[in-house]
C-alpha cells in the first residue's frame, strides 16, 4: 500500500468507484460545493451539471429574509479572501416556493445549509424542511463569523452546541450535518459534544475571523469591519482541525478550508475526512468540483486504489 | 456565456496611465451590449485569488474581438499589464446588466477608466443613430483617451482634466452640471460612469427629472450572483449584486 | 485629519518621530524582528546594524537546552509558512554566557523571548535575567503551538494565564510582554486577564496550528504532525486580533502576523498596535525591518502626521 | 556574503529536464566554496513565498558569474524557469559550508540534480590536480548534464541510468558500490550528493574506513542558521542547521 508505483501495475486498470457513503448519506463523489459560495444553484447550472456534483449545498437559509450586511462585503486578502455578507438570503418561504423545486428538477442531491440565532429558530427550519421531498441532509450553521447574534456563539461553546444538536435531533428523519466553528482551542473537544448529542456528520472548516484595514483611508475595509477568512491561506488550519476531529469521534466529516485543486481535496481525505467541499476556488473556476473529481479518481487508479473509501484517513497510519 | 481562454491579440500602454488589451472571444463579442463587463484571471492562480472585472471597452463582433482598457492599480493589473500578445487569459463573460438603450438624447459622462464603457456605448448609440454628446475627465490629459472614437460617434465632445492640462479645468461633473445647467426638460438620458462622487452628483438630477444610469464598481468575487459579495444598497433598504442586477442601474434604485 | 492631502501641504516637513514608548518601554522605532525569526540576532548582524532596529527579540528561552523536534520543521503553504522548531535553543546558560553579552555590545535594545513548561520554569527564568545589564524587556511565550508539555495551555485558559502572569509580576522589575495565543473564541478575554494580572504589553500573534499532507507519500509533511502558521496568510486573523484586544485593554500592543511591508505594518498601527513585529518576511527579505521603519516614515510624513502614537489605533475612530 | 540583485545572463533547458541559469553575481563569484550554495527569490513576492535553495554548479570567477542547474518540480523552480535573460533575480549567498578539499583521490558520486555541486568540486579538484574519478547517475539519460566538464577534468567517469538509457543499467548507488567492493585502503574520499536513499548507502562506506562527505538537502526559511527549521539529525541525539553546519556534512555527523 505504501508503494504507488507497485499498485498502479498489480491492480487492475479500471474506474475507480467514486461514490462514498456518510452514515446514512449517500453521494455519487466526494466533491461538494461549499454553503455559500453555491448560492442556491442556479448561477453555476450553465457551467456545471449539478446532478454530477456530490451534492449542492445551499446558501445559508434562515427563517425569515435576511438583508445582510453593508457593504463592502469582501476583500481579497494574501491567498485568501474575506468576506461579511451576513447570511443574505431569501428566507425559508421564498426558498421552498422557489429554490427547493428548482434544486430538486435538476436531479441533485440537495444539502440545505440551516442558520438560526436560537434554537427555536433551528428547529422551525429543522421541522419545517424534514420530509421535504429532495432534500437529501441539513447542516447546521453553528459557526459564521458574520452575524451578531446567536450563531457563533453555539458553535464555540461545547455544551450549548450539545444541547442545540439533541434538541434538533428528534425533529427530522434527516441527516444532520453539524458545522463547526474553527474559532476555537481544541476542536475535538466541539466536535465530540456534537456527535454525541446525534450529529451523523461534521462539516469543518467554517471560515477564520479575519480583517483588513485600508491605510488611504484609514479604516476597516469591510462595512462589517470584520469577515471570515476563506481560501488557500486557511488549508493548513483546516486540514489540522480535520486531522484532530477524525481522531476524535467515529461520525463521519466533510472537509473543506482552501481546496483548490485535487491534490488539497486529497490531503482532506486522507486526514480522515470522507467527503470535500469547495468554496472559494469556485469563484475562480465555475468547474472546479469536477474537475477535482477527476483529479481524485487519477490518483485513485494510478495508485492502485479502486474506491475512495480506501484512502480516507490513510495518512493516520500509526499516529 | 463563455468560461474558458481568451488570447491576447494586442496589448498596448494606450496612455501613460491607461492600457489596452485586445482579446479574440469571439462568443463574447457576439452576445456583449454595452455596459456588461468581463472577469479575467490569469494562470497565476493564488496571487491574486480572484478575477478581475473589466467593462466592455469595445466590441467588434465582425473579426471577434473585444478590447478592455484598465488602469494599473494593484497586483492583479499590474500581472495583467505584463502579459504578451500571443498569452491568454481566462475569461468569463460577458457578464452582468448593461446600459437600456433608449429613445432619444444620449449624454454619456465618464471620468477616469469610467470612460471604457461609454465607448461601446458611443458606437452603439452611433450604430442606433441616437443623438450623442459625450463628456469625459480625467486627472490629466494623458489619461483620456478614446478622444477620436468618441468625436466620430458624438455630435459634441467635451473634457475636463483635474489638472488642466486637456479640455477644461476641473472634473466630469463640473462639465455635466454645466451641460444640464438650464436646459429644458425631458433632456437627455444621462449615462454616467466613473468614481463615486461623480456618480452621485450625476444621480442628483435624477431629482430633476431625468433619467440617469449608473455604473457601479464593487468588489466582486464570483461574478455571476452567486456569492452576494458585490452588492450596493437600494433605496428600499435591502442590497441588490452588482454584478448580476448592475453594473449598471437607474440611479434612482440605488443608494450610492 | 482625513484628507492626507491637505494634511501634507500644510503640516511642516520635518522628519517624523519614529520612537514610540509602550509603558516604561522606550523603543527607537516601532519596528522589531519577532521572536524566533531572527536567532539571538547574530546571523543577521551582517545585513542589519542590530541598534537600529525598534528592538531586537530574541529567539525563546528555555532553562535547559532544548533540542527540538525532528525534521521536516518547515512546509511552505499557500502566502504562508508552517514551523514545528520545538524551541530548539542552548537553554539559559549558553545564552547568558554566549549570547546576550553579544547582543549588549551591539547596543540593541533586547526583548527575551522565555518559554516555560510550568510556572517555576518561567519564574527562574525571570528571575535569572531581572537585573542583567542589557536586558529592556521580558517576553513570556506562553502560546507556541509546537511543544507538547504546559506552553499552549497557559495561553488559552484565563484564569491559568493570569495565575502565571500574578506569579511572574513581583519577580522582575523589567518590563512584562505577555505573547498571547491566537487559538481562542475570544482573545479579548484573554488579554484582560493578562493585562489585570500585570502584564505591562501584550504582544499577537503568536502562530495559527496547522498541518500539511504530503499526497505522494500519505504521511504528514512535519516530523511533528502539525505545526504553528505564519506569514501574509494568517495576517487577517492577526489584524482581528489586534483590533479586539486594543478595544478590550489598556495596555500597549506589539501586533504581528504576517507583516511584510510599511502598508501590513501600518495596518498593524492604525488597529491599534503601538508597535510591530516581523517574522517570516526576514527569511526573504533580511532588511525588511529597516525598509518597513521607512515606509513608515514616508507615510507618517506624506500624510502630515509627526509621529507615530500619532495613528496608533486611528482607524477605530467611531467603533 | 551577497544580499542584492543578480542578472540572468543565460538561462537554457540544458536537457529535457535540466535548467542552466547563469547569473551575473562577481562577489558570490568570488566568495564561492564548492558544496557551498545560494538562496534566490524572484519578484513574485508571495507565491511562492519564501527563497529556494540551490548549490553553486559552476563558478567563474574571472568572468564574475555562477551556474545554477535545477530542475522543475513546484512553483518556485517553475517561476524560476520562466525567468529571461535580463531579467534579475534576489541572490543572497554564498551560503553553507562545502566539501572538504583533502589531498589524495577524490570519488565524485552524484544522482541526479545532485550532480550540479560536484560539477563545481570536480573543477576545483582539477586546478589542485587531485585524481578525479565522477560516478553519475539520473533517471534517465536526458537527465544527465555536464559530462564533458566531468571528462576534462577527471581521469574516469562512469555513468548509470535508472531505465538504461545511457550507461549502466542502475543507480549511482550501484557504480559506487561496484567502483569501492574491494579495493584497498586506504581508498578516495568520496563525495556524495543525491537522494536520500542513496546517500545512506554511500555513507554506508564510513564504516569501512573511508571519509564520506554528503551533501544534504533540508526545507529551508532564512538559509542563515537563524530559524533553526532546516535540521538534520546528529548521531549524539541533538540537530544540525543544515543551512550552515551543511549542507556537506561527513557522512558520520549526521543520522540521515
Ligand atoms: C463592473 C466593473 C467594471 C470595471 N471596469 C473597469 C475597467 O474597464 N477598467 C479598469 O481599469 N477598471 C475597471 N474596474 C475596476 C477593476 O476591476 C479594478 O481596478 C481591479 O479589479 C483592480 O485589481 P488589482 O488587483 O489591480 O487591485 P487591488 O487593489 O490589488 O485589488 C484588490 C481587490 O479589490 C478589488 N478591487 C480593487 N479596485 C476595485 C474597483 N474599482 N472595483 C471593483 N473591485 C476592485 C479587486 O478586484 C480585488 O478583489 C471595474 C470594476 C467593476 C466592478
Ligand atoms: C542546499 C541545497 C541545494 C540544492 N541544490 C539544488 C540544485 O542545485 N538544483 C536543484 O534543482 N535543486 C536543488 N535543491 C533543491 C531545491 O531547493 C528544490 O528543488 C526547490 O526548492 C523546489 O522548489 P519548488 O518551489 O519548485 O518546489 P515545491 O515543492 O513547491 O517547494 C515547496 C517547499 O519545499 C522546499 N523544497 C522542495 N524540495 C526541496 C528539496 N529537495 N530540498 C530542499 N527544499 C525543498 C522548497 O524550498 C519550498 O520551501 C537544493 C536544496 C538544498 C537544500
Ligand atoms: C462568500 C462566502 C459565503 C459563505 N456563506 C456561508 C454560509 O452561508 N453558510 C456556511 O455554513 N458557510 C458559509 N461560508 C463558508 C464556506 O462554506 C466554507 O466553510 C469556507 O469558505 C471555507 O472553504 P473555502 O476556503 O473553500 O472557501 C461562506 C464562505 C464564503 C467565502
Ligand atoms: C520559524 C519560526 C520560529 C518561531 N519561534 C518562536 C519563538 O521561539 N517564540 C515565540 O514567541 N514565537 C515564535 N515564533 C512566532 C513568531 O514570533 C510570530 O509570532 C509569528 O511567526 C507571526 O509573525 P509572522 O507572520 O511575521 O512570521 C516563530 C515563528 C517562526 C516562523
Ligand atoms: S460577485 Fe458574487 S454575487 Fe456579485
Ligand atoms: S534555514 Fe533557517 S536555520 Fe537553516
Amino acid at each position: 500500500m505504501t508503494n504507488p508505483v507497485r499498485n498502479s501495475v498489480t491492480a487492475p486498470v479500471t474506474m475507480p468507484d467514486l461514490s462514498v457513503q456518510l452514515g446514512s448519506l449517500s453521494l455519487k463523489n466526494p466533491v461538494m460545493p461549499a454553503s455559500g459560495t453555491f448560492g442556491f444553484g442556479e448561477e453555476y447550472g450553465p457551467f456545471v451539471p449539478l446532478a454530477s456534483l456530490g451534492a449542492v449545498v445551499t446558501k445559508a437559509v434562515t427563517l425569515e429574509p435576511t438583508p445582510g450586511n453593508p457593504p463592502p462585503r469582501l476583500a481579497e486578502t494574501p491567498a485568501g479572501l474575506l468576506n461579511a455578507i451576513g447570511l443574505q438570503n431569501p428566507g425559508l418561504e421564498v426558498f421552498l416556493r422557489e429554490k427547493l423545486p428548482w434544486l430538486r428538477d435538476q436531479g441533485a442531491t440537495v444539502i440545505i445549509n440551516l442558520a438560526g440565532g436560537t434554537a427555536e429558530e433551528f428547529a422551525r427550519l429543522v421541522e419545517a424542511l424534514d420530509g421535504q421531498p429532495g432534500v437529501a441532509a441539513l447542516e447546521l450553521n453553528v459557526s459564521c463569523p458574520n452575524v451578531h447574534r446567536g450563531g457563533l456563539a453555539f458553535g464555540t461553546d461545547p455544551k450549548v452546541l450539545s444541547r442545540l444538536v439533541g434538541f434538533l435531533r428528534p425533529r427530522t428523519d434527516l441527516p444532520l450535518i453539524v458545522k463547526l466553528s474553527p474559532n476555537v482551542s481544541d476542536v475535538a473537544l466541539v466536535a465530540r459534544a456534537a456527535a454525541h448529542a446525534g450529529a451523523d456528520i461534521l462539516s469543518l472548516i467554517n471560515t477564520l475571523p479575519g480583517m483588513a484595514i485600508d491605510v488611504a483611508r484609514r479604516r476597516p475595509v469591510l462595512g462589517n469591519v470584520s469577515g471570515g477568512l476563506s481560501g488557500p491561506a486557511v488549508k493548513p488550519v483546516a486540514l489540522l482541525q480535520v486531522w484532530k476531529v477524525a481522531g476524535a469521534v467515529d461520525v463521519p466529516l466533510i472537509g473543506m478550508g482552501g481546496i483548490g485543486n485535487a491534490a488539497d481535496a486529497i490531503e482532506f481525505l486522507l486526514a480522515g475526512a470522507g467527503a470535500v467541499a469547495v468554496g472559494t476556488a469556485t469563484f475562480v473556476n465555475p468547474r472546479v468540483c469536477l474537475e477535482i473529481r477527476e483529479g481524485i479518481a487519477r490518483y485513485l487508479s494510478d495508485n492502485g486504489f479502486s474506491r475512495v473509501s480506501e484512502i480516507v484517513g490513510l495518512a493516520r497510519r500509526g499516529y | 456565456m463563455y468560461l474558458g481562454p481568451a488570447r491576447i491579440l494586442q496589448h498596448t500602454g494606450l496612455t501613460p496611465a491607461v492600457r489596452e488589451m485586445v482579446l479574440e472571444a469571439p462568443q463574447v463579442a457576439t452576445a456583449a451590449a454595452p455596459g456588461q463587463f468581463v472577469h479575467l484571471a490569469g494562470d497565476w492562480e493564488r496571487d491574486p485569488l480572484l478575477r478581475r472585472p473589466f467593462s466592455l471597452g469595445r466590441v467588434d463582433r465582425q473579426a471577434g474581438t473585444i478590447n478592455v482598457f484598465f488602469r494599473v492599480v494593484g497586483r492583479g493589473t499590474r500581472r495583467l499589464a505584463a502579459l504578451n500578445p500571443g498569452q491568454t487569459v481566462n475569461l468569463l463573460g460577458p457578464l452582468g446588466r448593461g446600459f437600456s438603450l433608449p429613445a432619444g438624447e444620449w449624454l454619456l459622462a465618464g471620468g477616469g477608466l469610467g470612460i471604457a464603457p461609454l465607448l461601446f456605448l458611443a458606437e452603439e448609440g452611433r450604430r442606433l443613430n441616437r443623438p450623442l454628446t459625450a463628456l469625459l475627465g480625467a486627472r490629466t490629459g494623458a489619461e483620456l483617451f478614446g478622444l477620436s472614437a468618441f468625436q466620430e460617434a458624438c455630435g459634441a465632445v467635451r473634457t475636463a482634466t483635474d489638472d488642466g492640462s486637456a479640455g477644461r479645468h476641473g472634473t466630469v461633473a463640473d462639465l455635466l452640471d454645466a451641460h444640464l445647467e438650464g436646459r429644458d426638460l425631458p433632456g437627455p438620458t444621462v449615462f454616467a460612469c466613473g468614481p463615486k462622487p461623480f456618480l452621485r452628483r450625476a444621480a442628483g438630477w435624477s431629482s430633476r427629472g431625468l433619467r440617469v444610469e449608473v455604473s457601479l464598481e464593487e468588489n466582486m468575487a464570483c461574478g455571476l450572483g452567486a456569492c452576494r459579495g458585490c452588492v450596493v444598497a437600494t433605496p428600499g433598504g435591502g442590497y441588490e449584486n452588482v454584478c448580476t442586477s448592475g453594473p449598471v442601474f437607474p440611479a434612482t434604485e440605488v443608494s450610492i
